[in-house]
């Protein structure tokens, strides 16, 4: 039988269905690319903005051991897209199938990033209305349907790249959200950003980030994250293509994504450890055991399997 | 104290049981930690969390069952909060993270440092008195001036007693000779006939001069150096803010200390660091 | 000094902050005086609703070691309140002071059992506007301002017995429902229920759960607690008593729901093992002993600290 | 098989490896899972899931390494959901749960049930019969007709080769003598000098007719009882779907098994049970 680990993903094909999440080992061009060889099928940057940020204070990032879990409020430092753009020149010219990851804090800045870099050729651009660590304007865009169709349909305009849209768990009805996106004509759904929360220190009454709160990502959201995708497949079939993301440490927990109706998956938390490399190699390994067993030929024979 | 070791995790809170001004604006802290803290080795570090103010990698200088010591120069806010501290005090500790030196047998040692690059090469001095020939290591030593030499009174008192040589220098030749570590590093290189490795900690300019300068001499066998001269967040290898490229290896993971065949293949080393936006900055 | 774990939630005042949380061992009179028993300062019933309901079909509860977590879609299974009064007529006789969660799949129903009930010297009665477990008209009533708002206020209007409002963290904005509820005139914030969650068998293709999607408690959703409090203390200050729930497993997790706001916690996951007795102590001892390192007299010292 | 043991997690998947009718509407099936089962012992039990259809506990009636068998009777639509299973396909386990029967030394040890009370009875009887004087263990056996009596060979057969002494009757005298198990135990314990332990499992009402009857004599010095005719969820204590009355004991972890002591303080044995809303309903 052959046996392909190829994934399309709308009108993108990819060699497999593992995708490095924006933010982690995504600063610069040269871990993006390390990821890429290490295996995965395609890389996402941190996300990037109009202007260079420096993010919250540390401290930002910190593991809990307990739940397999990474809290974090790094607060989308980033250098500007005008900085970062070496970085994604010298990506292209490596051929590293790259989506970059952008936000704003209004549709002007979302728009002022994507015409800085649109001629660019990445594979997509992923819009991530999903941070909980920065206050814009108050409330996450991701949580108004109106803004994120209206921001969706400016950019949608403005190029061809496909348009993805990263959501967050943090809403009463992803539903309506991701409807908003569709509509505004996104290309793909991205599932889930990472849930807000919180650590104190009991010892001296202080929460532990620099920025007090903070998103939770790692083994503790799969169960979240598998929920939105499966939500989203129910409502929306296979009319637009979805990526998976949270807590995914396991080749089993790529299937269990993909059998809720993910067509790829990002994978954040559990790369970023002393050896990535032997992480992907590991996915990949029961993936193909995964297929081989199940006699599935191709990844879209997998995914949505659960709910036929 | 439980059984528990350090772990990847949230911080766990150590209390100040010491505190000493090492020399100019440095001081000198044991923590207790409520855990034991097992096999680390000289060259890892650990995060360091002054609560309510910042967290940063700091290197480990001494490590005896559950006490960690540590040698913090003032640099800015939060090494200056940490500064304030007080026996008594709590802090933070995640780690113990980054890969340590892995000193051969049979070479001279020589220890090269400046700054808090010293920490890191105490704790290494220690392990190699207690592992090696005593009368291979060699530590050389710079700094501005007198009082901004790091464990010198420690150091002199080693090479009194013979067990290490302590090569000091001075900017304004107040201790020592006056002029960079360097000079006698190559001096010494020019003259030893065993294999050598050198073991770098300090400023990257300066570990970038002395790699230079190593890579001149056949007998130096190996250079081992901390590139801790970086910005870091996480220190675990996730937020990827200490990368260097073209690589693309963490310096919280894959390092801090580097090889030199690895640091032949880090074409920023000397040259650009990345600051915390991910922005590049000329060194 | 003079030590008390005596905790005052509005107008009540319990023996200690520890409440059993609703569902985990509330089914019957007889565990819910057990665990009073134990030691905990009050109890609160399983969910109970206008009609007798058998629940969802099983598997409706089971753990996730790895994450120290467990799904359930019990589905609001209950007696309905007329056969369930007897049980707290017992509970009554033996002075065991009990908090009723009552739900309905709209106003009326919640107004029919609070009426059923009302005559009861209950402690108070906590307001299930959370479970995400049934669908009740599509989505949740804890995501609809108005409707929580009209509800409490209604409910307020017929019983001088404390109205406790359990928010749940599936929504946009928390404080929004709140806001509600304390307008709608509710006398304590609990938060928080359950995470929607799910989980799926690769090897058959199947959801586990006979409900296919259930939620999470435990560990995993900790830090998600202790967000939710903070942001409501942040919100509303001392204006009204909160309530912490969700992944206590230690002494030390109950201190640092109390630091982020809260009066008082309910614990449930924890507490459904084999020997809850020896966790109660354990929490008990270990509150104790923070107190006296922290020179703490009371409760309401900790109350919100970290905000101080 | 890796090195895990089965631990209170989300079902695990194992394959039907054997299945055989084992008597009227009753199957016996070997379940080869992909951990060690550890420690299982007779009286505990496993959450058993048929994979979109329904999960229920079950006992353990034989383990052996990864190898699990249980016996399961008709009752409902999820029962008949496993009857459809065949070799190679998948189901569900939990657990392991529950506390087991604990048999002391030197006493008769009387195994008494029905229908598929059988099954924690016969890997107790494996492993009575491991341990102790085999003159010692009785198993009485009862069922409506021949047909229906569970592991019928297997217990003419251990008593054929003086394994164990094995009682049976049927209510239609097709096997056995006819008539309900209490009489042969009466009978026996009327004649008895040695001390003996009543271990039982099955229907509650036959439970408590067994518990009524065993207090009367003197040299029952304890009675043991699977009450497993209980509606169960989670299987771990978390629900308390199978609490009892007035005391708060869960069936699932505080039981399946109880003690003379206990079984007194439980004023519902045999009286009413709870069902699935947690409404009561007279047993
Ligand atoms: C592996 C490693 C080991 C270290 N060991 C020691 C040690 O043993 N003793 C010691 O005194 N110092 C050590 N440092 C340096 C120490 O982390 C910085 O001096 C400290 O973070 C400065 O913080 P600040 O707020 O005082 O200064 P700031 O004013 O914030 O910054 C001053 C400079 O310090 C550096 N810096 C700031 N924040 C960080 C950060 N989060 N991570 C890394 N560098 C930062 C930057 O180069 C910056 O330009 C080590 C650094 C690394 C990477
Ligand atoms: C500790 C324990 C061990 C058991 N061991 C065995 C065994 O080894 N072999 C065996 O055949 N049966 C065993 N049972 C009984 C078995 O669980 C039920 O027969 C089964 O759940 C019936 O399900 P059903 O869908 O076929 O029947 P249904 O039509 O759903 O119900 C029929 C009757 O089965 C009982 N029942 C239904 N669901 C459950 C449930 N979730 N938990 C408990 N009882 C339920 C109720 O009394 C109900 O009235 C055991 C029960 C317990 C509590
Ligand atoms: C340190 C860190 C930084 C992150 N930064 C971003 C970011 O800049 N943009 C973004 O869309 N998501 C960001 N995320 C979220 C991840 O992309 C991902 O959605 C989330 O972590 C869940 O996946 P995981 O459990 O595999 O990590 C970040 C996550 C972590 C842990
Ligand atoms: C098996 C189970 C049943 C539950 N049933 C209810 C319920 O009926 N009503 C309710 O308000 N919450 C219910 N909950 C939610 C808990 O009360 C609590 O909010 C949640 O589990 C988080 O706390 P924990 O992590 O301590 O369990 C249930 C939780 C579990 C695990
Ligand atoms: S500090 Fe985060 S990857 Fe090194
Ligand atoms: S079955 Fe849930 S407590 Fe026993």
């Amino acid at each position: 039988m052959v046996m392909s680990l190829a994934t399309k993903i709308g009108n993108i094909t990819i060699r497999n269905p593992m995708i490095l999440a924006s933010g982690v080992l995504g600063t610069t061009y040269s871990t993006l690319n390390r990821m890429y060889e290490a295996g995965l099928g395609a890389v996402i940057t941190k996300s990037i903005g109009a202007k260079s940020r420096s993010g919250n204070p540390n401290p930002s990032v910190f593991a809990l051991n307990e739940i397999r879990s990474v809290i974090n409020s790094v607060g989308l430092a980033n250098p500007g897209y005008q900085i970062f753009r070496e970085d994604i020149e010298i990506l292209m010219k490596n051929s590293t199938p790259t989506i970059v990851s952008i936000f704003g804090e209004n549709k002007e800045e979302f728009k002022e990033v994507l015409e800085g870099l649109k001629d660019l050729p990445v594979l997509a651009f992923e819009l991530n209305f999903s941070c909980p660590n920065t206050e814009m304007g108050g409330a996450q865009i991701g949580t108004d349907p109106d803004l994120v169709y209206k921001i969706v349909k400016e950019l949608r305009a403005k190029t061809k790249t496909p348009l993805w849209v990263k959501l967050t768990p943090n809403v009463s009805d992803v539903i309506e959200i991701a409807s908003a996106a569709v509509k505004g004509g996104c290309d793909t759904l991205v599932a889930i950003n990472t849930l807000k929360a919180m650590v104190i220190d009991i010892h001296t009454k202080q929460p532990i980030l620099g920025y007090k709160k903070g998103g939770l990502s790692g083994a503790a959201i799969k169960p979240v994250g598998i929920r939105y995708v499966y939500d989203l497949y129910e409502h929306f079939g296979d009319k637009i293509p979805l990526i998976g993301v949270g807590g995914i440490f396991r080749g089993e927990d790529i299937i269990e994504y993909l059998l809720a109706g993910a067509s790829a998956v990002e994978i954040g938390t559990s790369l970023g450890v002393a050896y990535p490399e032997n992480m992907v190699r590991f996915f990949q390994m029961k993936i193909k055991k995964y297929m081989k067993e199940h006699q599935f030929g191709s990844i879209s024979e997998i995914t949505g399997g659960v709910h036929r | 104290m439980t059984n528990q070791t350090l772990l990847n995790d949230k911080p766990i809170m150590g209390v100040i049981v010491e505190k000493w001004e090492e020399c100019f604006e440095t001081y000198g802290f044991k923590i207790e930690l409520p855990v034991k803290v097992q096999n680390a080795k000289p060259g890892q570090f650990i995060m360091l969390w002054v609560p309510g103010e910042d967290e940063y990698p700091i290197g480990i200088a001494g490590l005896k069952d559950s006490i960690l010591e540590v040698g913090i120069a003032k640099m800015g806010p939060g090494t200056e909060a940490m500064h304030k501290k007080e026996v008594g005090d709590l802090v933070g500790i995640r780690g113990i993270y980054g890969k340590p030196f892995t000193p051969p047998e049979d070479v001279n040692h020589l220890l090269i440092g400046g700054g808090f690059g010293m920490t890191p090469l105490k704790l290494l001095t220690e392990t190699l008195m207690s592992n090696e020939n005593k009368q291979n290591i060699h530590v050389f030593e710079g700094a501005r001036s007198k009082d901004r030499l790091m464990y010198l009174e420690w150091l002199r008192d080693l090479h009194d007693r013979g067990k290490i040589i302590f090569h000091a220098c001075t900017d304004d030749g107040s201790y020592g000779y006056q002029g960079f570590p360097t000079v006698d590093l190559e001096m010494f290189l020019q003259e030893t006939e065993t294999p050598s490795v050198i073991y770098a900690a300090g400023p990257e300019k300066m570990m970038k001069a002395i790699f230079d300068l190593g890579k001149k001499f056949a007998n130096v066998v190996d250079m081992q150096m901390s590139l801790a001269d970086r910005y870091m967040r996480c220190g675990f290898g996730a937020c990827s803010s200490c990368a260097v490229d073209p690589t693309g290896w963490r310096i919280c993971v894959d390092g801090p200390i580097f090889n030199t065949e690895k640091l032949e293949k880090i074409s920023d080393f000397g040259v650009y660091k990345r600051l915390e936006t991910g922005e590049k900055k000329r060194i």
